[in-house]
C-alpha cells in the first residue's frame, strides 16, 4: 500500500517538476509548481515530518506562489522561445 | 522503497535536483530560471527529510506514550530554515526581477545581455 | 743600480716636468699677447732644459734625484727618479722641445687653434719628461699613456679630413699599444708585486715561464706599436705628414723613441739582461728590429712626399734601438742609447727643414723641392748635414752612434747585426741623398715651388713662383734659428762625442746600471 | 574576568542584527541619520570585538552556550583565532561606513537610506555570525543572512542593470547555497551531530568512506563558489563593479572570504577527524588558485572600467589564497590566512578610492579618467598605494602574504607554484600600471576632469586612513601572522598531506 | 663588531621624511630646496658620521621591527654598505644641484623631487639592508618609486619607456623575490651579515635555482646581458633621472644585490666549490664586450652612454664573480668609480642638451669650444672609463685584471683589454669632434651677464663629480676614501682566506 502510494507520488512529483520546465506559459508553470509543492507536502506528512509538511504547505506552495503571481502580473506572462 | 538496489527516494531527490538545475542554466526567462531554483531547493529539502527519517519512526512530537524511536528533530528544523530562507531568496529575487523589467522591459536572459 | 749611485730626495725632476705644465695654463690664458705668450713659454721651456741638464750633473756626480709624486695605494704609487738613461733622454726631450717650440711660434698660424697647440705640446712635452724620469713602470705607464693621447690633438691640428683620418688612425694604433702595456704592467705587478726599476731587473726568474713570456711580448708589443716597429708602425707614415712640421720633429724625434725607450727600460730595468737571454725572446726581437730597419728603408725609398719619407726613415733607425736592446750587450746598447739623442736631433733637423720649405714653397713633394737650394741655402745646409748624420758620414753625430753601434756587434759576434746596420746606413744614403740632390742640383720647373697649399699654409711669406728664380728667401729667424741650431748639436755631439756630460758618457753611465759593469 | 568578555560574544552578533532591525526606526524622521546610527552600532560592535580579540590574547580561544544549553545539544558560538578576523572585519565597516554618507548622495534617494543601512548592519551582523559560530547549522544560517543582504545590496544602487547583476549573483549564491545546506544535512546523517567539535569527534568514528567526501566536497564547491574562484567566478565581477562602491568595497574584500573562513572551519573539522585523504584535493586547489591567479589577471587586463577592474583583480587574489591553503605547508597556509585580512583592507582602499573618484567626477572608466591626478592627489595616491599593495611589491601589506605563501611553496616541495604566484602578481600589475598611467601620467581629455575636486573629507579620510594601513601593515606585517599563526600550526598537524 | 645605533636607519629615514616633506609643502620653490638639500646634507653627514668607525671595523646595526615573525626589518652598516651609501648620498647631493638647474621651469618639479628623494632613501636602504628581505623590500620600493621618474616626459615614448622599464624589473624582482623565499625556505635566514648563510649539502639543483633566481634577478637591473633591454630605453628620462639611473641608485643597486648574493648569501667558499660564478663571470665578460660594441653604433648620446653603463656595471658583476679577494676590491670600488664618472659624463650631456638642445654624438661637432668646462670634465670621465691612470677607472681595472690573474683567469684579462679599446672607441670620438671638428654652425654665444657656459648650478656639479674622478684615482689610499673602505668589507668577505691588497 505504502509502496504503491510512494511510487504514484514520486512520480506526480517528476510530473510536475518536468511540466513545470517545460510550460511557456508562466503562469501555468507557476500553479504547476504550486501543484508540485503540495505534492511534495504530501510526500513528507508521509515521510514522518508533518510539521515541514505543514510549513511547505503555506510558505512553499502558498506564499511563493503568491509572490510568483505578483510578479507575472507586474512583468509578463509568456516565456519567449 | 528499493529500485534497481536504489533507495527510490534518494533517485527522486537526483532526478528533481537535475530538473531544477536544467531550469537555472538553460532557460532564459528569469522566472523559469527561479522557478528552477526552487525545485531545486525542494529537492534538497526532500533528501534531508528523507535522510533524517528513521525507519518505522514516529514523528518526533512529544506525545505521552509514544517511546523512541523518533525521527530526528534537527533534520526537519534545518529544513524548516531553508524553507524560509528560500522564500527570502525567492523574494528578494522576484523584486530583482520587478526592477529587471521595469528597466528593460525584458525579463529574458538573451535580450538581456544584448542591451549596451 | 750600481752600489756607487746613492738616492737623494730632490724636488728637481718634478720641476722639470711641472714647468711645462705650468704652460698649459699659460697658453690657455686669455687675454696675453702673443709675444708675451710666447717668451713665458720659451722661458719655461728653457728652465726646464736647465733643469734637465742641471740633473745630468747630478746622475754624473753618482746621485739618483729622486720625487714622490703620489701614492694611490699603497703598491700603486707614482714616483720620479734619475738615472742615467732617464737624464739623458729627458735633456733630449727638453731641448729638442724648446728648439720646436722656437720654431712653431714662427710655424703655427695664429688663430683660434694656434692657443691649443702649444697648450697640447707643452703638456705633452712635460708628460715626455715624465716618461724619462719616471721611476717605476706605473709612473711611466701613466705618463707615456698621457702624452700618447695628448699627442692626438696636435696630430689632427690642421683638421684637414686627412689629419683626422691620421688621428684616428694614430689613435687606435696607440690604444691597443697603451693596452697591452697595461696588461704588462699588470702582469708584471701580479708576478712581482712592485714595479719599481731596478737595473738588473725585478722580474722573479722563477715565474711559470709562460707569464713571463706573456708579460714581455704586451711590452714590446705594446711600446713596439710607439716605437714603431714593423709590422705596428702603420700608424707613423700618416701621423708625421698630418702634424704641423715643429711637431713632427718632437714627434719622430722623442716621441716615438718612447717607445724604443719603454722597450729598454723594460729589458733591462723590468726584466733584467740576464732574464732576458734566458727566456730566449732575443733573437726573435733582433728579427724584428732588422726587419724594421729594413722594410722602414725600402719604404722610404718609395715616398714621394719628403715627410712620408722622413717618417719611415724614422721607423727604420727605431730599428736600430730595438737591434740594440736585443742584442743586450753593453757596448751596443750604449751605441743604442747614445743613438737615442743623435737621431732626435738629426731628425728634428730633418723635419724642421722640410716644414719651412713647406712654409716657404709650399712644397711637400719631392718634386717640388728642385732648385730650393738656391734660395734657401741655410735651411738645405742644414738638411744635409742631417741627412749625412743619418746615413753615418764621420764626423757628425749619426756616425758615433754607428760606430759604437757596430763595435758593440763585433764585441759579441753579431755579424749578422752588423750587415743590417750597414744595410740601413746605405739605405739611408739612398732615400736621403736624393733630396738633397733635387735640392741643390735638379733642374728647376717653372712653378714646381708653387704647391697648392702653399698660399695658405704660409701665412705671412708669400711664395712666388720657382724658387731658385727669385733669388734666397729664407724662413724668419724664429724658424731658421732653431734648424740650424739642432743642425748645430748634430755636429757637435759627432766632435765632442767623447767629452763629459756629452750623451756618450751618461750612456755608458746607464749601461753600467744595467749590466752590472760586466 | 575572564567570563566577562566571553559574554560579550553573542551581543556582538546580536548588536548589529538588532541595530539593523531598528535603522529604519531610528531614521525614520531624518532619513540621513542612518549613516550615523549604523557607524555608532558598528562602533560598539567593534569595542565588543575588541574586548574578545583580548581575551583571545589572554586566554585562548573560548566558547559561549547559548541559552546555556551544554553541548554538543546547544547552540555554539567559539571565539577562537579564526574568529579574531571578526576584529579587522569591524574595522574596516567603521572606515568604510562614513564614507558611504555623501558617496550615497549620488546613488539612491535619502528615503532609501535607512533600507541601505540595515543591509549593511544586516550583512556586518551575518559575518560576524559565520566567524564565530561553533555549529554548521549556524555557519549555513549566517551564511543566508550575509548572502540575502548582499544580494540586496548590489541591487541597492536600483537601477535595472544592479538588478540584473544582482540576480545573477542571487541564482549562483542560492545554489552553492543549497550545496552547503546538502553537505550540512549529509554531515548529520552521517555523525547525528551539528556541532563542529562534535562532528568532528564523530567522522572519526564513522571513518572515511564516499558519503564523508561528498559532504566534504559538497562544502568545498559550496565554499569555492562563495568564493568566486575560476571558472565559478562569472557572478562576481558584474556585482562587485556595479554596486555602489562602499558595497563594493565590503563585499570584494570581505562577502567573498566567507567561503575562505568557511573552507578553513570545514578543514578544522574534516582535519581534525582526520578520515580523508587530501592530497589531491589540495593539489586540485593549487592549480585551480594558480589558474585563478592568472585568469583574474587575463580578464582584468582588458577592462576599462576601473571597478571592473579591481573586481576581476579580486578573483586574482582569492586565487593566491586558495594556493595557499592547497600548498598546505604552515607558511603558505599562514601567508593564505593573513591574506584574507590584508585583501579585504587592500581592497576596500582601491574601492574606495575609485567611488571616491566615481564620486567626484561620475566618470568610471580609464580612458575618461586621464590626469585625475592632478585634481585629486590625495586619492590617486591612495590608488597607487592599494595598487602596489595589492601586487605584494614591498613593503606594503600585499607584500607579506606574498613571501610567506611563496615560501610555503618551496617548503611544501612546489617550487614552480612559487614561480606562478610571483611571476602572475607581476602580471595584475600591467593593468595596475595602465590604471596609474592614465592616472598619474597622461593629459586629461574629460572637462570633467579637468574641474574635478578632492573629494569630500568624509570620504577621503576613511581612503587615506586605509591607505595609510596598507603601508604600515607592510613594515607591520607580524601583527596579523601573531594571530593567525597559531591558529595555522594548531590546524596543520592533521594537513599536511 | 657590531654596535646598535640608529643611523643605519635614519640616514634612509631622512630622506624619506624629505620626501613627504617634499611633497606637502614642495609647491613652494624655496622650502622644497630647503628641506631637500637640509636632508642631502644631514644624510650625508650621518653616514660620514659612520665613516670612522667603519674604518675601525665597526658595524652599526639597528633592528627597526620584526618584518614577519624570525626577520626583521634590520639595518646594518658594515663597510660594503657605508661604502654604497657613502656614493649614493654624496651624489644625492650633486643630482640634486644639477637637477635644480636642470629642471628650470620644468612641470611637475613636485612630484619630481619628492620622488627623487625616495629613490635616494631606498637605495641607502638597500645599502644598509641587513637581511636580504630588508634589501628586497627597498630593492623593490626603488624600482615603484623609479617610474614616475622614466615617465616624467609623459609623452608616448616615456610612457612606454616606463612601461619597458616596469616589465624588466617587476619580472627581476619576482625573481629576485623568488630566490629570497628560496634562501629563506632552505636556510632559515635572510641575513647579510655572514660571509655566506647556505650550506654546501642543499644539493647543488637547489642552490642552482638560487642562485640563477638571485642573479637573474639582480642581474636585471645591474643590466647583465640578455636582461638590460630596458636600460637604453629608459633614456627618455630627464637628465638627472638618467644620472641617477645610471650612475648611482637604480643599476648600482642591482651590482649591490649580485654581489651581496655572491659574497653574503652564498660566500665564497661554497661558491669556489660550486662554480657557479663561472658562467657568471662569463656572462658579464660577454655584456662588457658586447655592448660596448653596441655603444659604437649609437649616435644618441645618451643611449651610448647607457650602453656604456651597461658594459661597466658588468665590471663590478665580473669582480664579484671572480671570487677573489682583489677582484672583490676592483668590483667594489667601481661602484664608486664609475658612479662618478658616468654621472660626470650624464651632467654634461645634460648640461648640451639644456644649453644647446643637442642630444646626438652627430651634432656637437666643436662644442668645446662653447662649454669647454664642460667637455674637459667630460673628457676625464671618459679617460676614466678607458682606464687611463690618474683616473678613477684604472683603479678598477688595475684590481680586477689582479684579480682575474689571481683567479687563473687571464682570459678576463683579454677582456679588460679589448673593452678599454671599446670604451676609447665610443668615447673618444665624442672628444674629438667636440674639440677638433669645426662646428657646423656657430654655437650661440652666452647670454649678456652670463659669466659661464651653462647655468651655475649644472656646472658646478660637474665640475665637482669630475674632480672627485681624479681624486679617487690618485688618492685611493687615503682614509676615509672609497677604497679604504673597500678593503674593510673585502677583509668581510674573506674572512680568513685570501690576500687582502
Amino acid at each position: 500500500m505504502s509502496d504503491v502510494f510512494d511510487a504514484v507520488m514520486l512520480s506526480l512529483l517528476i510530473a510536475t517538476a518536468v511540466s513545470v520546465a517545460r510550460a511557456r506559459d508562466l503562469l501555468a508553470a507557476v500553479v504547476i509548481f504550486s501543484l508540485y509543492s503540495l505534492t511534495m507536502t504530501l510526500v513528507w506528512q508521509h515521510r514522518g515530518a508533518p510539521d515541514v509538511a505543514m510549513t511547505e504547505a503555506a510558505v512553499g506552495a502558498g506564499v511563493t506562489t503568491v509572490l510568483f503571481l505578483i510578479t507575472i502580473a507586474r512583468t509578463t506572462r509568456r516565456e519567449k522561445p | 522503497m528499493l529500485l534497481f538496489g536504489l533507495d527510490l527516494d534518494y533517485v527522486l531527490v537526483v532526478v528533481l535536483f537535475c530538473v531544477g538545475l536544467y531550469m537555472l542554466v538553460s532557460k532564459s526567462n528569469l522566472l523559469k530560471k527561479l522557478l528552477g531554483l526552487n525545485v531545486m531547493e525542494t529537492a534538497v529539502f526532500a533528501f534531508i527529510v528523507t535522510s533524517g527519517m528513521i525507519e518505522g519512526g514516529d514523528p518526533p512530537i512529544l506525545v505521552a506514550g509514544t517511546a523512541a524511536p523518533y525521527a530526528s528533530p534537527i533534520p526537519q528544523a534545518m529544513v524548516l530554515t531553508g524553507i524560509v530562507v528560500a522564500v527570502s531568496v525567492t523574494a528578494v529575487a522576484l523584486a530583482l526581477i520587478v526592477q529587471i523589467h521595469a528597466h528593460f522591459g525584458t525579463i529574458e536572459v538573451d535580450e538581456l545581455k544584448e542591451l549596451p | 743600480m750600481s752600489p756607487s749611485v746613492g738616492v737623494v730626495v730632490s724636488w728637481w725632476p718634478g720641476i722639470a716636468v711641472a714647468l711645462p705644465l705650468v704652460g698649459v695654463a699659460v697658453s690657455a690664458a686669455t687675454g696675453w699677447s702673443e709675444r708675451r705668450r710666447a717668451s713665458v713659454l720659451a722661458g719655461l721651456t728653457f728652465g726646464s732644459l736647465l733643469v734637465a741638464l742641471g740633473l745630468i750633473r747630478e746622475v754624473l756626480a753618482g746621485r739618483m734625484p729622486e720625487v714622490h709624486l703620489l701614492h694611490m695605494t699603497a703598491q700603486l704609487w707614482m714616483v720620479l727618479r734619475v738615472d742615467a738613461a732617464g737624464a739623458l733622454y729627458g735633456a733630449t726631450v727638453a731641448a729638442l722641445g724648446l728648439l720646436a717650440l722656437t720654431y712653431a711660434f714662427g710655424y703655427v698660424q695664429p688663430g683660434p687653434r694656434r692657443a691649443r697647440f702649444f697648450a697640447f705640446f707643452m703638456a705633452c712635452l712635460a708628460c715626455t719628461l715624465g716618461v724619462a724620469y719616471a721611476g717605476n713602470l706605473l709612473t711611466f705607464l701613466v705618463f707615456y699613456e698621457a702624452f700618447s693621447v695628448l699627442t692626438y690633438a696636435l696630430v689632427v691640428h690642421e683638421q684637414t679630413p686627412a689629419a683626422i683620418a691620421a688621428g684616428t688612425k694614430y689613435i687606435a694604433y696607440i690604444l691597443v699599444g697603451g693596452s697591452l702595456v697595461l696588461a704588462g704592467v699588470l702582469l708584471t705587478f701580479f708576478l712581482a708585486g712592485d714595479l719599481a726599476f731596478v737595473g738588473g731587473g725585478f722580474l722573479p726568474v722563477d715565474a711559470p715561464r709562460g707569464q713571463l713570456l706573456t708579460a714581455f711580448w704586451c711590452f714590446v708589443v705594446g711600446f713596439g706599436v710607439k716605437a714603431a716597429l714593423v709590422p705596428l708602425h702603420g700608424w707613423v707614415p700618416d701621423a708625421h705628414p698630418a702634424a704641423p712640421a715643429p711637431f713632427s720633429a718632437v714627434l719622430s724625434g722623442v716621441m716615438v723613441a718612447a717607445g724604443a725607450f719603454g722597450i729598454m727600460r723594460v729589458v733591462f730595468d723590468v726584466v733584467g739582461v740576464g732574464l732576458f737571454t734566458s727566456l730566449g725572446v732575443a733573437p726573435w726581437l733582433t728579427a724584428i728590429a732588422a726587419v724594421t730597419i729594413l722594410v722602414g728603408a725600402l719604404l722610404a725609398l718609395g715616398q714621394e712626399d719628403l715627410k712620408r719619407r722622413l717618417a719611415y726613415s724614422t721607423i727604420s733607425q727605431m730599428g736600430y734601438l730595438t737591434l740594440a736592446v736585443s742584442l743586450a750587450g753593453s757596448g751596443v746598447m750604449a751605441g743604442g742609447l747614445v743613438h737615442l739623442v743623435h737621431h732626435a736631433f738629426m731628425k728634428g733637423t730633418l723635419f724642421f727643414c722640410a716644414g719651412l720649405w713647406i712654409h716657404v714653397t709650399g712644397a711637400r713633394r719631392l718634386g717640388e723641392l728642385r732648385g730650393v737650394g738656391a734660395r734657401m741655402p741655410l735651411t738645405t745646409a742644414a738638411f744635409t748635414l742631417a741627412a749625412l748624420g743619418m746615413i753615418g758620414v764621420p764626423p757628425l753625430s749619426g756616425f758615433v752612434s754607428k760606430w759604437w753601434l757596430g763595435v758593440g756587434m763585433l764585441e759579441i759576434g753579431a755579424g749578422a747585426a752588423l750587415a743590417v746596420l750597414l744595410a740601413g746606413a746605405l739605405l739611408a744614403a739612398a732615400y736621403l741623398l736624393p733630396v738633397v740632390y733635387a735640392a741643390y742640383f735638379a733642374p728647376t720647373r717653372p712653378g714646381a715651388a708653387t704647391g697648392a697649399g702653399a698660399a695658405s699654409r704660409a701665412g705671412g711669406a708669400t711664395p712666388t713662383g720657382d724658387p731658385a728664380s727669385r733669388g734666397a728667401r729664407e724662413a724668419p729667424w724664429t724658424m731658421l734659428g732653431p734648424t740650424l741650431a739642432a743642425a748645430a748639436l748634430t755636429l757637435a755631439f759627432g766632435l765632442g762625442s767623447h767629452l763629459r756630460g756629452f750623451p756618450l758618457q751618461l750612456a755608458e753611465r746607464a749601461v753600467l746600471a744595467w749590466f752590472g759593469g760586466g | 574576568m575572564n567570563a566577562g568578555w566571553a559574554e560579550a560574544l553573542p551581543w556582538t552578533i546580536v548588536l548589529p542584527m538588532v541595530g539593523a532591525v531598528l535603522t529604519p526606526a531610528v531614521a525614520a524622521r531624518r532619513p540621513r541619520l542612518a549613516g550615523t546610527w549604523a557607524w555608532g552600532v558598528l562602533l560598539v560592535a567593534s569595542a565588543l570585538a575588541s574586548g574578545l580579540v583580548y581575551q583571545l590574547a589572554t586566554t585562548g580561544p573560548f566558547s559561549y552556550d547559548v541559552g546555556g544549553w551544554a553541548q554538543p545539544y546547544g547552540i555554539e558560538l567559539r571565539f577562537d583565532h579564526f574568529s579574531a578576523w571578526v576584529l579587522p572585519l569591524l574595522l574596516l565597516f567603521v572606515v568604510i561606513v562614513p564614507f558611504s554618507w555623501r558617496y550615497l548622495d549620488h546613488v539612491m534617494p535619502d528615503e532609501r537610506r535607512p533600507a541601505f543601512y540595515a543591509l549593511l548592519l544586516l550583512n556586518a551582523g551575518g559575518m560576524i555570525g559565520f566567524c564565530v559560530t561553533g555549529d554548521f547549522f549556524n555557519l549555513f544560517v549566517f551564511t543566508e543572512v550575509v548572502s540575502l543582504s548582499s544580494y540586496a545590496l548590489v541591487a541597492v544602487g536600483g537601477r535595472g542593470l544592479a538588478a540584473f547583476a544582482a540576480l545573477k549573483y542571487l541564482f549562483i549564491g542560492a545554489v552553492s547555497s543549497l550545496l552547503m545546506l546538502f553537505a550540512t544535512a549529509q554531515l548529520f546523517a552521517l555523525t547525528g551531530s551539528l556541532n563542529m567539535a562534535d562532528v568532528a569527534g564523530r567522522l572519526a568514528d564513522v571513518g572515511g568512506g564516499p558519503a564523508v567526501m561528498v559532504a566534504f566536497a559538497a562544502y568545498a564547491v559550496s565554499f569555492m563558489v562563495k568564493t568566486a574562484m575560476f571558472p565559478v567566478h562569472v557572478w562576481l565581477p558584474d556585482a562587485h563593479a556595479i554596486a555602489p562602491s562602499p558595497v563594493s568595497a565590503v563585499l570584494s574584500g570581505m562577502v567573498v572570504k566567507i567561503g575562505i573562513i568557511g573552507m578553513l572551519r570545514v578543514y578544522q573539522v574534516f582535519f581534525a577527524a582526520d578520515v580523508l585523504e587530501l592530497g589531491a584535493f589540495n593539489q586540485t586547489l593549487v592549480w585551480f588558485g594558480a589558474i585563478s591567479i592568472v585568469m583574474g589577471a587575463f580578464f582584468a587586463i582588458f577592462q576599462d572600467d576601473i571597478k571592473l577592474m579591481l573586481a576581476y583583480s579580486t578573483i586574482s587574489n582569492i586565487g593566491y589564497i586558495v594556493l595557499g591553503l592547497g600548498l598546505a605547508s604552515p607558511y603558505a597556509v599562514i601567508g593564505a590566512s593573513v591574506h584574507v585580512f590584508n585583501h579585504a583592507l587592500i581592497k576596500a582602499t582601491l574601492f574606495l578610492a575609485a567611488g571616491a573618484i566615481i564620486h567626484q567626477t561620475g566618470l568610471r572608466t580609464l580612458s575618461d579618467l586621464r590626469g585625475i591626478a592632478r585634481r585629486m592627489p590625495q586619492t590617486s595616491a591612495a590608488m597607487a598605494v592599494g595598487a602596489v599593495s595589492i601586487v605584494g611589491l614591498p613593503p606594503t601589506a600585499g607584500f607579506v602574504c606574498k613571501w610567506y605563501i611563496a615560501l610555503g611553496a618551496f617548503e611544501s616541495g612546489q617550487a614552480p607554484f612559487g614561480f606562478a604566484l610571483v611571476f602572475g602578481a607581476l602580471f595584475i600589475f600591467i593593468y595596475y600600471v595602465r590604471m596609474l598611467n592614465a592616472f598619474y601620467f597622461q593629459e586629461p581629455v574629460h572637462d570633467v576632469v579637468i574641474e574635478a575636486n578632492e573629494a569630500p573629507w568624509s570620504m577621503r579620510a576613511p581612503v587615506i586612513v586605509l591607505a595609510t594601513l596598507c603601508l604600515v601593515l607592510g613594515v607591520l606585517g607580524g601583527i596579523p601572522l601573531s594571530f593567525v599563526e597559531p591558529a595555522v600550526l594548531e590546524l596543520l598537524p592533521f594537513w599536511g598531506n | 663588531m657590531d654596535v646598535v645605533d640608529a643611523r643605519p636607519i635614519l640616514a634612509p629615514f631622512v630622506s624619506f621624511l624629505c620626501a613627504g616633506l617634499v611633497f606637502a609643502v614642495g609647491r613652494s620653490i624655496f622650502w622644497r630646496r630647503f628641506f631637500t638639500f637640509l636632508a642631502a646634507f644631514i644624510k650625508m653627514g650621518l653616514v660620514l658620521s659612520m665613516l670612522p668607525g667603519t674604518l675601525r671595523g665597526v658595524v652599526y646595526v639597528y633592528d627597526f621591527v620584526e618584518f614577519t615573525p624570525g626577520i626583521g626589518i634590520a639595518f646594518r652598516a658594515d663597510a660594503y654598505g657605508m661604502f654604497f651609501a657613502l656614493v649614493s648620498s654624496t651624489l644625492w647631493l650633486f643630482t640634486t644641484i644639477y637637477a635644480i638647474g636642470y629642471m628650470q621651469g620644468d612641470r611637475d618639479r613636485v612630484r619630481f623631487f619628492g620622488f627623487f628623494a625616495l629613490c635616494v632613501s631606498t637605495t641607502v636602504g638597500v645599502a644598509f639592508a641587513e637581511n636580504l628581505l630588508t634589501f628586497f623590500l627597498f630593492y623593490e620600493t626603488l624600482t615603484i618609486c623609479t617610474y614616475p621618474l622614466v615617465v616624467h616626459a609623459e609623452t608616448p615614448e616615456a610612457l612606454r619607456a616606463g612601461r619597458i622599464y616596469l616589465t624588466y624589473t617587476l619580472i627581476g624582482g619576482g625573481f629576485a623575490l623568488v630566490g629570497a623565499v628560496m634562501v629563506n625556505a632552505v636556510a632559515g635566514t635572510l641575513t647579510l651579515s655572514q660571509p655566506g648563510i647556505l650550506s654546501g649539502d642543499l644539493g647543488t639543483p637547489t642552490l642552482a635555482i638560487i642562485f640563477t633566481c638571485l642573479t637573474i634577478g639582480f642581474g636585471v637591473k645591474a643590466g647583465i646581458m640578455p636582461l638590460h633591454g630596458w636600460l637604453p630605453i629608459a633614456m627618455v628620462a630627464p637628465t638627472p633621472v638618467s644620472a641617477l639611473l645610471h650612475a648611482v641608485a637604480v643599476v648600482k643597486v642591482g651590482a649591490f644585490g649580485v654581489t651581496r648574493v655572491i659574497y653574503n648569501v652564498f660566500g665564497v667558499e661554497l661558491l669556489g666549490v660550486l662554480g657557479f660564478t663561472v658562467p657568471l663571470a662569463f656572462l658579464a665578460a660577454f655584456t662588457i664586450v658586447a655592448s660596448s660594441t653596441i655603444a659604437l653604433t649609437q649616435d644618441h648620446l645618451k643611449r651610448r652612454l647607457a650602453y656604456s653603463t651597461i658594459s661597466q656595471l658588468s665590471y663590478i658583476v665580473l669582480g664579484a664573480a671572480l671570487l677573489t679577494p682583489l677582484a672583490a676590491t676592483a668590483a667594489i670600488i667601481h661602484v664608486a668609480n664609475q658612479a662618478f664618472a658616468k654621472i660626470t659624463m650624464f651632467f654634461v650631456v645634460g648640461a648640451i642638451a639644456r644649453t644647446t638642445g643637442k642630444k646626438h654624438v652627430s651634432e656637437i661637432d666643436g662644442i668645446a669650444a662653447r662649454m669647454p668646462i664642460s667637455m674637459a670634465a667630460f673628457t676625464i670621465a671618459a679617460l676614466s672609463f678607458v682606464g687611463v691612470p690618474l683616473t678613477a677607472g684604472f683603479i678598477t681595472k688595475w684590481y680586477l685584471a689582479l684579480g682575474a690573474l689571481e683567479a687563473d683567469a687571464w682570459w678576463f684579462v683579454l677582456v679588460l683589454i679589448v673593452s678599454a679599446l671599446l670604451n676609447a672607441g665610443y668615447f673618444f670620438p665624442i672628444v674629438h669632434r667636440a674639440y677638433f671638428r669645426p662646428a657646423k654652425e656657430p654655437w650661440p654665444t652666452l647670454e649678456e651677464g652670463r659669466r659661464f657656459e651653462t647655468a651655475k648650478t649644472l656646472l658646478f656639479p660637474i665640475v665637482i663629480c669630475a674632480a672627485y674622478v681624479l681624486l679617487l684615482g690618485v688618492t685611493a689610499e687615503v682614509p676615509g676614501m672609497p677604497f679604504s673602505i673597500a678593503q674593510v668589507a673585502v677583509e668581510s668577505f674573506f674572512a680568513g682566506g685570501g690576500v687582502v691588497p
